[in-house]
């Protein structure tokens, strides 16, 4: 290395991209969160094919390369499939650590739900029943429901 | 349920949070805003093989894949080689919001470089500006410098 | 050498400004379908899917496992390729190598973008160097100004010669179904159109569309199975020349990479007289100025010959060598997309799809992809087995 | 698959912040150090495929850092966006298909970005990105499905940290090297339960490059090749909640194809070491019940079994995993170098005596939704 490399102080630059982002929801999801906002009610859709029902509501089925047409209202109840507590913080998180993520198979779906739990954290666990709670003021995306909270004996 | 009727309301989902990043500039672009800020004056680096001077330095020259050492320093002043008078809004990534409009940007080759270097040309009417004047370097005080580009403040047109 | 490719197949979505009837996901289906039905598949024939986009233009970290769902690549392999502008020309070519390797039969290529999902010029600006050029620079039009003028000063070309190429193939757009942008546009029209930068104005520049474009690519053997009249690729060629933005300013030099890409995809197919060898090209123009110049690093003319070129019809179809029958950038730019639509574009034509838009008797058919640092990309495909 | 080699490899000590060099200083000294290795100019080198991310990068067209520096500039050169191992990939594609030889190189710099931002964006725009999951919270749902659908226990999963980062202290390229116990592990601070800080790989700066060359060439070379035996890739459902996740059905349909490429019917047996991708600790059992080397919820055993050890009878992750270095992207292409190394019989202090046949592996998306494993052997 020449002598000028040596004596070089190296710098760095902070900065960012901030570039504000819009996704369009598309005909399928907006039917979704309307009725998330409007009627508080969790939808998904039922495969023509696998039978299989999915939510969120997607368009098509990734498995059997078709359409989804046929729309199914599940409760906002399910059980726990996974769930962790996270204990560190940034930016982007919806809540202040602890809190935790947790998959719930709503009843009469086939697959999980990703959504938060913000309160009663001790009382997770695999199996648990937990029940969506809705904002009072609600948007039209996914946080318009709050989070989901344990419900009945442990 | 039954099965998709009228069109919906049509939804957007907004996501405004801004990713941050902290670049390295590394020994070679650390060198050249070093030597602004202690001797106002730009520097390039010379390939021995095709004896290209490029501005900034760097490590590797992209023709000969050779690897760079020997610095040079360049002067202050150059030539417009090219430039635009920005005029339409457009959000600014680094912060998320428009950018100030106008605002001239011109591309420079500075005495003694191969390349091109590019930075803000300090006029903002069009017809005043043509390709081949000569610009100089205007420099920010010391004290304000921060070791980036922002260290230029911009090009003066050299009568 | 690998083995021989083709394409079999094309499907394309409907251009637009903003499709907020789908998700970027569901748009990439549209295409897929559309190829799959083109190539008379289903998702269950195809071996293995190649996509690329921007991540910076709609925020989405590896859109390769994001789009599942709509590219069909369940339980199959699927890789991410980006390059920027020339990011459809690279899934093409990436899906190329997939199959002339011998390792998959029937490769699906996707490209896509929906630019109404940010701030276009914004995303753009991120493709900067964030320590020395990004504080400065305001996207592509003001480089793409200063070759323009470049140009002009050099030959004594004018705006009019420019914004003929834009009539052209805005004129060539009301063909092609798929166009986003179908309405006739004038040397008139251009000339009164707003000054951007000088000498761009908004006639001049591609628009920002939402979009996708699926190919569908299979192995010497099998496209003769498929396809009645395959797209065989006899060149492929790359040229991603530049690394620094200051670096590739000398516009006096022309575009250096598409010179180089051009001439090593000539050698590779055989060609020595491009117009006379080539019956249709599909460039990546994104500008009027762009069918001047670079038609004559393409050699498709000498230096300073472009105006007269055009002018005498030879890019138009009937003429010498058709240019963008499909209405090429200057009328759908779907980023990500962009680049495979050419080659797309020119796939059709060899297959003999392309309806209102097509050539006739088209053996030898030019594809290129523009972005990056001035990059360029080339891909020749031919009627006839190599 | 026609044969081709790795006939060069090089990779970069990973470090927390490599504070005074950019990407193209980083690609250069590895892309010379590969030639080097090779025995190569870069004349010699056809085409160029390079690995990084826009998002980690902070820039759009992130391979156009490093053009020059990889020899690109007059070459067919292109960018995976994705593990190193799919870049190596694309390389092998190349050559296969009449390129005599193909540099890949990877490169990454975590000190630059905000991994938990970056990674937020692998997730849905619609449903998950305002939830703010990201890569660490991801896994910890993973580790959690994983470990109550099998009873594994957290000290089990602590053993796989103390193993790797143990290795780590036999790489001299390894970021942390660290002589641990299960208790120091069960004892570091929570992150996401049942994530603690040591069964989590630290930010990572670094590179990597490997040179692929056709048979004729690799048989020229004056360096033992390794040869390529088998690769294959897979992915599976994007939503978290769609997958099983206890169950990484995209790397057995992966390893299935590999081992019938590679002639491998019982990898246990036939394969002398493995190089796994496990940024979490428990990603190394779960990786490996998908690779086919024990049956599902036997994984966490394997440690404990002294199966995985130094000294077992499959080792894994020699060098230290990406437990004790994970240059995202790189460290895939990383796994792939070090398994070079290993058939090639020179991988210093963490030399498995006599491999001939080794494994690496790497995946892309949230919890390894799609996998890539390597098979290369010390014969043609």
């Amino acid at each position: 290395m020449t002598d000028w490399l040596r004596e070089v102080e190296p710098l760095t630059l902070k900065g960012q991209i901030a570039v504000p982002y819009t996704w369009w929801a598309g005909d399928t999801a907006s039917r979704f969160f309307t009725a998330l906002r409007d009627e508080g009610k969790i939808l998904g859709t039922r495969c023509p094919e696998c039978r299989k029902v999915f939510v969120p509501a997607r368009r098509s089925c990734s498995r059997c390369f078709v359409e989804m047409d046929q729309w199914v209202e599940l409760p906002p109840e399910g059980v726990v499939e996974a769930f962790t507590i996270v204990r560190y913080a940034h930016p982007i998180q919806p809540a202040e650590p602890p809190f935790a993520y947790v998959l719930v198979k709503l009843d009469g779906a086939d697959v999980s739900f990703l959504h938060i739990v913000k309160k009663d954290l001790q009382d997770l666990g695999v199996g648990r029943r937990v029940r969506a709670v809705f904002k009072e003021k609600r948007d039209g995306h996914i946080l318009d429901i709050d989070a989901f909270e344990p419900v009945g004996e442990h | 349920m039954e099965k998709n009727g009228t069109p919906v309301e049509r939804l957007e989902i907004t996501f405004k949070h801004p990713m941050p990043y902290e670049w390295s500039i590394g020994r070679y672009g650390s060198r050249f805003f070093q030597e602004i800020r202690e001797k106002r004056r730009f520097i390039g680096i010379r390939c021995d093989g095709c004896g290209s001077v490029y501005v900034p330095p760097r490590r590797v020259c992209g023709p000969c894949f050779r690897e760079l050492t020997e610095l040079v320093p360049l002067s202050d002043t150059g030539v417009l080689t090219a430039f635009s008078v920005v005029n339409y809004p457009f959000i600014d990534p680094a912060t998320g919001e428009l950018r100030p409009i106008p605002y001239t940007y011109g591309y420079i080759r500075l005495d003694g470089a191969d390349n091109i270097f590019s930075h803000l040309i300090n006029e903002k009417d069009w017809h005043k500006i043509k390709v081949g004047m000569r610009v100089r370097a205007v420099f920010k005080n010391p004290e304000e410098m921060e070791g980036n580009i922002q260290d230029i403040k911009y090009f003066d047109l050299l009568p | 050498m690998g083995r021989r490719v083709a394409i079999v197949g094309t499907g394309q979505t409907y251009h637009k400004s903003h499709r907020p009837d789908v998700t970027s996901r569901e748009m990439i289906r549209e295409a897929v379908v559309a190829a799959l039905a083109d190539a008379d598949l289903t998702i269950k024939d195809i071996d293995a899917v190649v996509i690329g986009n921007m991540d910076h233009f709609e925020s989405i970290n590896y859109v390769d496992t994001y789009s599942v769902e709509g590219s069909g690549a369940f339980m199959k392999p699927v890789m991410k390729v980006s390059t920027g502008g020339t990011t459809g020309s690279t899934v093409a070519i990436a899906a190329y190598y997939h199959v002339a390797s011998g390792l998959f039969d029937r490769v699906l290529a996707v490209g896509f973008e929906k630019n109404s999902e940010s701030d276009t010029t914004a995303a753009i600006i991120t493709c900067s160097d964030p320590v020395w050029d990004r504080f400065s620079y305001s996207g592509a039009i003001p480089s793409l100004a200063t070759e323009a003028t470049a140009y002009m000063e050099k030959y004594g070309a004018t705006q009019e010669d420019a914004a003929m190429v834009g009539e052209r193939d805005r004129g060539h757009a009301l063909n092609n179904p798929y166009a986003h942008l179908r309405r006739p546009l004038t040397v008139a029209d251009i000339m009164a159109s707003p000054m951007l930068a000088y000498p761009i104005k908004l006639g001049d520049i591609c628009p920002r569309s939402d979009g996708a474009c699926a190919v569908i690519l299979a192995a010497d053997g099998i496209a003769q199975k498929i396809a009645s009249r395959p797209a065989w690729f006899k060149a492929v060629s790359v040229r991603h020349t530049y690394t620094w933005f200051g670096d590739s300013t000398d516009y006096n030099k022309g575009l250096v990479s598409l010179q180089r890409a051009s001439r090593e995809a000539y050698a590779q197919a055989g060609i020595k007289n491009p117009v006379e060898e080539i019956d249709v090209a599909e460039l990546y123009l994104p500008y009027t100025w762009a069918g001047l110049k670079w038609i004559e690093d393409l050699g498709f003319c000498g230096p300073g010959e472009a105006a007269r070129f055009v002018g005498d019809g030879n890019t138009h179809m009937g003429g010498k060598l058709p240019v963008n029958p499909s209405g090429g950038v200057l009328s759908t730019n779907c980023i990500g997309a962009t680049a495979l639509l050419r080659v797309a574009e020119a796939a059709i034509q060899i297959m003999g799809k392309g309806g209102k838009r097509q050539v006739p008797d088209v053996k030898t058919a030019l594809a290129t992809g523009f972005g990056g640092c001035f990059w360029s990309d080339v891909v020749i495909l031919s009627a006839v087995r190599p | 698959m026609g044969k081709a080699a790795i006939v060069g490899v090089a990779q970069t000590k990973y470090e927390r912040r490599k504070k005074d060099q950019i990407f193209a200083d980083l690609v250069f000294d590895v892309t010379r150090e590969a030639l080097a290795d090779a025995g190569m100019t870069i004349d010699d080198i056809e085409s160029v495929v390079t690995v990084s991310n826009d998002f980690f990068d902070g820039r759009t067209i992130s391979g156009m850092a490093v053009g020059d520096a990889c020899g690109g500039q007059d070459k067919n050169i292109s960018t995976v966006s994705g593990d190193g191992t799919f870049g190596a990939f694309y390389g092998l594609m190349r050559v296969l298909s009449g390129f005599r030889t193909t540099l890949v190189v990877a490169h990454y710099k975590g000190s630059e970005g905000s991994v938990p931002v970056t990674t937020n964006g692998m997730f849905d725009p619609l449903f998950h990105r305002l939830l703010g999951v990201d890569a660490v919270s991801s896994a910890a749902l993973q580790a959690n499905v994983y470990m109550n659908r099998h009873g594994v226990t957290e000290e089990e999963i602590a053993a796989v940290s103390v193993k790797n980062h143990g290795n780590a202290l036999n790489n001299p390229y390894a970021q942390v090297p660290l002589r641990i116990t299960v208790a120091d592990v069960m004892a570091s601070r929570k992150i996401a339960d049942p994530l603690k800080l040591l069964d989590c790989c630290p930010v990572s700066d670094g590179a990597a490059a490997v040179i692929i060359a056709d048979e004729e060439t690799a048989k020229r070379g004056g360096r033992r090749p390794a040869w390529v035996k088998g690769v294959a890739h897979c992915c599976e459902d994007y939503l978290l909640g769609d997958r099983d996740l206890a169950d990484p059905a995209a790397l057995r349909a992966a390893a299935a194809k590999a081992y019938a490429m590679a002639g491998i019917e019982d990898p246990l047996s036939e394969i002398d070491v493995m190089e796994v991708l496990e940024p979490f600790s428990y990603m190394e059992p779960l990786w490996l019940e998908g690779l086919g080397v024990c049956r599902p919820g036997e994984g966490a055993s394997l440690v404990e079994r002294g199966v995985t050890t130094m000294d077992g009878r499959l080792p894994v992750n020699p060098s230290g995993g990406a437990l004790s270095a994970n240059p995202i992207l790189v460290a895939g292409l990383a796994r792939l170098v070090e398994a070079v190394l290993q058939v090639r019989g020179e991988a210093g202090a963490r030399q498995i005596k006599g491999a001939k046949t080794a494994l690496a592996h790497g995946f892309n998306g949230p919890c390894g939704q799609s996998h890539c494993v390597w098979i290369v052997g010390a014969e043609g």
